[in-house]
């Protein structure tokens, strides 16, 4: 009773008493929850080790590596030829990417000059590739905000589509293998072309036909506005890239700022959404690369030249100059490089892959802190985050 | 034309043979032991018998309850799926049966069979009891609607309840007793938030979806379903969704003027709109209010009933599943049967509330049944049968055979109505769903209520 | 999030306790039939003031055997002491009018929470028992309605006035609950003495 | 057959009291069990039981619509905010302080008992009026009518008494971050 009347007593005598040091402080138990490894919307194998008050976030602690696999080690102890087919499947949803992110590196070692029809067939291919990976990215992102069973399949019916295109040209629907070292696999059919042209056709209206869907609900609104705000700097800080990077500001589309393969030539605009850089922007972003890649779809239709298509021989003897190289290409998620030691011989001495998933995640704590449980699949998905690709 | 109309032909052949089905087994079921038994025995001297043939009669309606809400669960997932598939141009399941009819049936006898899993550390006794507490209140709340939507059958009658909306509105409280239970009992922090959430959404939606039901009721002046249902008889235009009768002496007057032996036509709406424009007014209002009540009712069921897109408690995407994240086997499928009779029966509060329970939409002036020179013909052809199956052995009776049909017409367009959401919007947040129930619904709720009870004092209703 | 063990372990080893209290049952039973051979003989004796409550020795009787039955080691209280009041409550009221019956299944209750409010700690356990006291008189308000003025049910009118002031008193003692734990960290009654020097 | 129409007979005079029976049976345990039970949590969903079994007495005593609002009311309303709060405040200390001394126990051990045996003897001992008539069927309008007539006055103070203690409820159960610097210093031991 003492300590009342003391505590009461000092209130009076100084009004601006600090809280005492010695009174314990109102505890909340504060509630650590496993995100995963096996939770429905963590896009695989992420663990997310979340410490929650009440529903609020208060701090995110990532636990890769659950789908690690040594792609890095597996490219040392692989001839060319076996690694050109193993490594578009780090990044199942755009392996035309990871392909052409070591083609372009070890083209680079060797020298070797890929003919301009090639050049055209892997801008070709890989920009249906990046409409496929976005779209796969609006359906999963639906289901992460709870449209479950409806919208989310939609997309689906376009991306089956290009998928059928993958199939034709490279005999697989999701590991492609069909970017070579020194050109491509094969030289599609006339027909082949005029499906993809009807399909450029058709598909900006589908665009139009998600927007009105989604784009103005106002309970997407709800759920994606101001959710998630990714600042410039935070964002350059932490060195994410592709479509979340340009989302929060900065036009940096490797495209245009260190132009590779054809891309020089062909006309298109790098989207920016200078707003606040929250999850609809994301959002905005992804769908207006899909209409910018189908323009250049177009445009590398019309301009596409005739020739050879492959330098040289693909076979078990395919061997790399030694020497060492980087090259980098804009995938769907941002800044693929790959590094290679090359020491001439069959096998590659080093890979080291830059991967931009692993970078766009690290990014995900400072997005989650005190955000509310739910926004945690509406932050997470709208980073478009391939755990694959993570853990390499 | 319609992209897939193949599709569109399947589902409603599918639609048309289960929903015969289920018409033919409940009533096949009920007439056997409700009216069958009753007769064969009524004739016997045993005391014995007499009880017995009490017994049955008795319990007609319960029979007619349990035999009728699995089959039309199963047949409402069945819908459900091939109904989205129908949206994102998906094949739905089409395996199981003929075009995929039996699947649901298939799912039922997995669940079934499937091992019963109590996880470790969880209260063994609530974790049972949770699916039934979850799942008693829909039997309960389909009691009383059931006399409603059968044109007041004798047969489905099991007690005069006066209060039988409200009755209908404490069973339908229930459930959410069972969600915490489930998730506290599970030992799982999924769960546990999943209840949490439950508690939350249901406490605070129930308000507008009681306001709501108490406006009609206010409209209506009584609490009876029954009566509520027999008062919007006579076509769209007496429904309590435009106005509850308010346009009732509209009706008359059209009648009036189209049959010529009817009363003078000025003296039908004086004596239904006594105060002239003030009365124009308050049929103009009552009409506005009761349709954003007949909104507010399907958003508070929606967030009732946990379906997308208030389905926090059981939020796939971040709560896994929710409470019944640790159910399996039996329970799980006393979960599910339980959400979609939920479902139902909110659908059919609806369509008995707002859209005039077994009534024909058409007012009768329009309804060429109604007219002798159509159905005088008609009944001579049919009679010689029809008095066979009407008068001989009671198989059918025309009345409650057409409520029944209207009332499974316009739930199911309810219910598809709830698919065809559940297909297109994304799921809230919980302190926006708060904000848009307590800040947007509760008000507006409140404000209709006092302009109904003003409204309808310048109009009469139902003379 | 908190789960006891002890319970299941009490049950595995309570088969004695529970067939004892399945005993007080039976006491229970037959004492209510024994009840009017007992007026007859206490009448004899020329006690007539004890045989007018010959029902009360039977439940003495229950409540002796149930007291047994809760003392030996690992026995399943919570169930034995139910079980007693239970038979005891039939053996009391067995032979009564029906309004007697509901009078003191509601009396029984109130005291129930009458018991809990002075025994538990817990505050929210002690509004649970002030909310199972005031159900206790609502049955009490509507027996009444319905058997002695069942013409105007005055009784009942009272009984929705009790119900909005225990919802308002739920309300408000809930939140009296949660705004001192939250100062205070602790839902225990014997540190709710802020007001006292 | 006599025997099946002496049981009928039996059946129908004491259904009644042979519902009161089953519902007790209900009703004491979960109420004990409330008390007792060391999972605090669990106590409150006995609670509900103990609220059901009333309702249900209320139904067989014909008062229909008290049944269905003290479902509505106290079984799902206010037993759910109990459970709620019991969640909110931390459950494990209850088990620190679970045992009460002895002295105090027994005293309210020997309270309750005198007092149902007070209550009950009371009730023995006198006679009650016992009305024949029968309660009419649509005693909610009734109820209706008496509270807008007889008791207008009680009925506008019950509602006063709700928003006061709506709005109390949300004041106290409102977390201030301000106040509570200041309060937290003084008030705690």
């Amino acid at each position: 009773m003492t300590s009342i009347q003391s505590a009461c007593v000092r209130k009076v005598k100084q009004k601006k008493v600090a809280i005492d040091t010695q009174v314990p402080e109102f505890k909340t138990d504060e509630m650590i929850i496993n995100l995963g490894p096996q939770h429905p919307s963590t896009h695989g194998v992420l663990r997310l080790i979340l410490t929650l008050d009440g529903e609020v976030v208060k701090h995110t602690e990532c636990v890769i590596g659950h789908l690690h696999r040594a792609q890095e080690w597996q490219g040392q102890n692989r001839t060319w030829f076996q690694y050109q087919a193993l490594i578009d499947r780090v990044d199942y949803l755009s392996g035309m990417f990871t392909s052409w992110a070591l083609c372009a590196a070890a083209e680079k070692i060797d020298g070797a000059v890929v003919p301009e029809r090639a050049e055209y067939l892997r801008v070709l291919v890989a920009e249906l590739n990046r409409i496929s990976s976005h779209l796969l990215w609006l359906g999963t992102y639906l289901i992460d905000l709870g449209a479950l069973y409806g919208f989310p399949f939609y997309p689906f019916i376009e991306r089956e589509k290009i998928l059928t295109f993958f199939e034709e040209v490279a005999g697989q629907r999701m590991m492609y293998n069909y970017i070579r070292i020194g050109g491509v696999q094969r030289d599609p059919k006339a027909s082949w072309f005029k499906k993809v042209e009807e399909f450029t056709k058709q598909f900006a209206q589908r665009i139009d036909e998600y927007e009105a869907i989604v784009t103005e609900n106002p309970i997407f609104l709800k759920r994606t506005k101001d959710v998630g705000i990714l600042n410039k700097e935070v964002a350059m800080a932490y060195g994410v890239t592709g479509p979340t990077l340009r989302a929060s500001g900065v036009a940096y589309d490797l495209r245009r700022f260190k132009p590779y393969s054809v891309y020089p030539k062909l006309e298109f605009t790098v989207p920016v959404y200078n707003k606040h850089g929250d999850t609809w922007d994301r959002y905005m972003a992804r769908v207006q690369e899909m209409r910018e890649s189908n323009e250049i779809i177009k445009q590398v239709l019309d301009m596409l030249p005739e020739g050879e298509i492959m330098t040289k021989k693909q076979n078990a003897g395919l061997r790399v100059k030694a020497g060492e190289g980087f090259a980098a290409v804009e995938s769907p998620r941002g800044v693929l490089g790959c590094y290679i030691i090359s020491n001439g011989s069959d096998k590659a001495y080093r890979f080291k892959w830059r991967n931009p998933s692993f970078s766009n995640l690290s990014v995900l704590p400072p997005l989650l802190e005190n955000r509310p449980l739910s926004d945690i699949m509406a932050i997470f998905g709208s980073l478009d985050i391939i755990i694959p690709d993570v853990d390499r | 034309m319609i992209p897939n109309a193949a599709e569109i032909r399947k589902l409603s052949v599918l639609s048309f043979s289960w929903l015969t089905v289920i018409f033919v087994a409940v009533w096949g079921v009920c007439w056997l032991v409700g009216i069958l038994i009753p007769a064969l025995l009524a004739n016997s001297s045993f005391d014995f018998a007499r009880a017995v043939s009490e017994i049955c009669e008795a319990i007609t309606p319960l029979l007619a309850v349990m035999v009728f809400i699995p089959i039309n669960a199963m047949f409402m997932v069945l819908m459900e799926r091939r109904v989205l598939a129908l949206f994102t141009r998906r094949n739905g399941p089409n395996r199981v049966g003929p075009d995929g009819a039996l699947q649901t049936a298939a799912d039922a006898i997995k669940l079934l069979l499937k091992e019963d899993i109590t996880p470790t550390g969880a209260d063994a006794a609530m974790f049972t009891l949770a699916p039934i507490i979850f799942f008693a209140p829909s039997i309960f709340g389909a009691i009383p609607l059931l006399a409603a939507v059968t044109n007041n059958n004798k047969l489905f009658q099991i007690a005069d309840l006066p209060t039988g909306i409200f009755f209908v509105l404490a069973a339908s409280s229930i459930p959410v007793v069972g969600i915490v239970m489930g998730g506290w009992a599970s030992n799982n922090k999924y769960s546990l938030m999943g209840g949490l959430r439950s508690a939350a959404q249901a406490i605070s939606y129930e308000i507008p979806l009681v306001l709501s039901i108490i406006t009609i009721c206010l409209l209506a002046g009584t609490l009876d379903v029954v009566s509520i249902a027999k008062q919007q008889s006579g076509g769209i235009l007496n429904w309590n969704i435009l106005g509850g009768g308010a346009l009732t002496g509209l009706n008359k007057a059209i009648a009036a003027f189209i049959s010529s032996a009817g009363p003078p036509i000025a003296e039908v709406i004086k004596t239904y709109y006594p105060y002239g424009w003030l009365s124009l007014i308050g049929v103009i209002v009552l009409c506005l209010c009761t349709i954003i009540l007949f909104g507010i009712y399907l958003i508070g069921a929606c967030a009732e009933i946990n379906r997308i897109p208030f389905d926090l408690p059981e939020a796939e995407s971040e709560l896994v599943s929710g409470y019944n994240t640790e159910y399996s086997g039996i329970k799980f499928a006393i979960f599910f049967l339980a959400e979609f009779t939920n479902l139902f029966i909110v659908s059919t509060i609806a369509v008995v509330m707002f859209l005039g329970g077994g009534d024909c939409p058409l007012p009768t002036w329009l309804n060429p049944l109604s007219y002798p020179a159509v159905y005088i013909p008609l009944t001579n052809i049919l009679s010689p049968i029809l008095s066979l199956l009407i008068d001989k052995i009671h198989l059918i009776n025309p009345d409650t055979f057409w409520a029944a049909l209207w009332v499974i017409l316009k739930t199911y367009s309810l219910v598809f109505f709830a698919i065809l959401v559940r297909g297109t919007l994304p799921r809230f947040r919980i302190d926006q769903l708060m904000d848009f129930g307590w800040k947007r619904l509760v008000p507006i709720t409140l404000v209709i209520f006092v302009l109904v009870a003003f409204a309808r004092g310048v109009i009469n209703f139902h003379v | 999030m908190i789960k006891e063990n002890e319970n299941v372990k009490a049950m595995n080893s309570s088969a004695v306790p529970v067939s004892i209290a399945f005993a007080v049952v039976v006491v229970g039973m037959v004492g209510v039939y024994v009840c009017g051979h007992l007026v007859v003989w206490l009448q004899n004796l020329g006690l007539n003031s004890f045989a007018s409550y010959p029902e009360l020795f039977v439940f003495i009787a229950i409540i002796l055997l149930a007291m047994l039955a809760a003392a030996m080691p690992g026995s399943h209280r919570i169930s034995i002491i139910s079980i007693a009041a239970f038979a005891g409550f039939v053996a009391l009221t067995y032979n009564q009018e029906i309004l007697i019956k509901y009078l003191s299944l509601a009396a029984l209750l109130f005291s129930i929470g009458m018991y809990g409010m002075v025994a538990s700690r817990n505050a929210v356990r002690v509004l649970m028992s002030i909310e199972l006291m005031l159900n206790a008189v609502n049955l009490n308000l509507v027996a009444f309605a319905r058997y002695v003025d069942p013409v105007h049910v005055r009784g009942q009118v009272f009984a929705i006035f009790i119900l909005t002031v225990a919802a308002a008193e739920a309300a408000v003692g809930l939140a009296i609950v949660l705004a001192i734990y939250r100062n205070t960290a602790t839902v225990d009654m014997e540190k709710f003495n802020l007001l006292k020097w | 057959m006599e025997q099946f129409e002496l049981l009928t007979n039996w059946a129908q005079a004491n259904v009644e009291s042979f519902m009161l029976y089953l519902l007790a049976a209900i009703a004491i345990p979960c109420a004990f069990s409330v008390l007792f039970d060391r999972a605090i949590i669990r106590s409150g969903f006995f609670l509900i039981g103990v609220f059901g079994a009333i309702s249900g007495l209320f139904l067989i005593l014909q008062a229909q619509f008290l049944a269905l609002a003290q479902i509505m009311i106290y079984a799902v309303g206010i037993t759910l905010v109990v459970v709620i709060a019991l969640m909110l405040t931390n459950a494990r200390l209850e088990k620190e302080f679970s045992s009460i001394e002895p002295t105090e126990r027994i005293g309210g051990l020997l309270v309750a008992a005198l007092f149902f045996l007070t209550i009950y003897l009371a009730l023995r001992s006198e006679s009650w009026p016992v009305s024949s008539l029968q309660m009419r069927a649509d005693n909610v309008l009734q109820i209706g009518v008496a509270l807008l007539t007889n008791y207008a006055l009680p009925f506008e103070f019950a509602s006063v008494l709700l928003l006061a203690a709506l709005m109390g409820a949300i004041l106290l159960a409102k977390s201030d971050p301000k106040e509570t610097e200041n309060v937290t210093g003084s008030l705690v031991e």
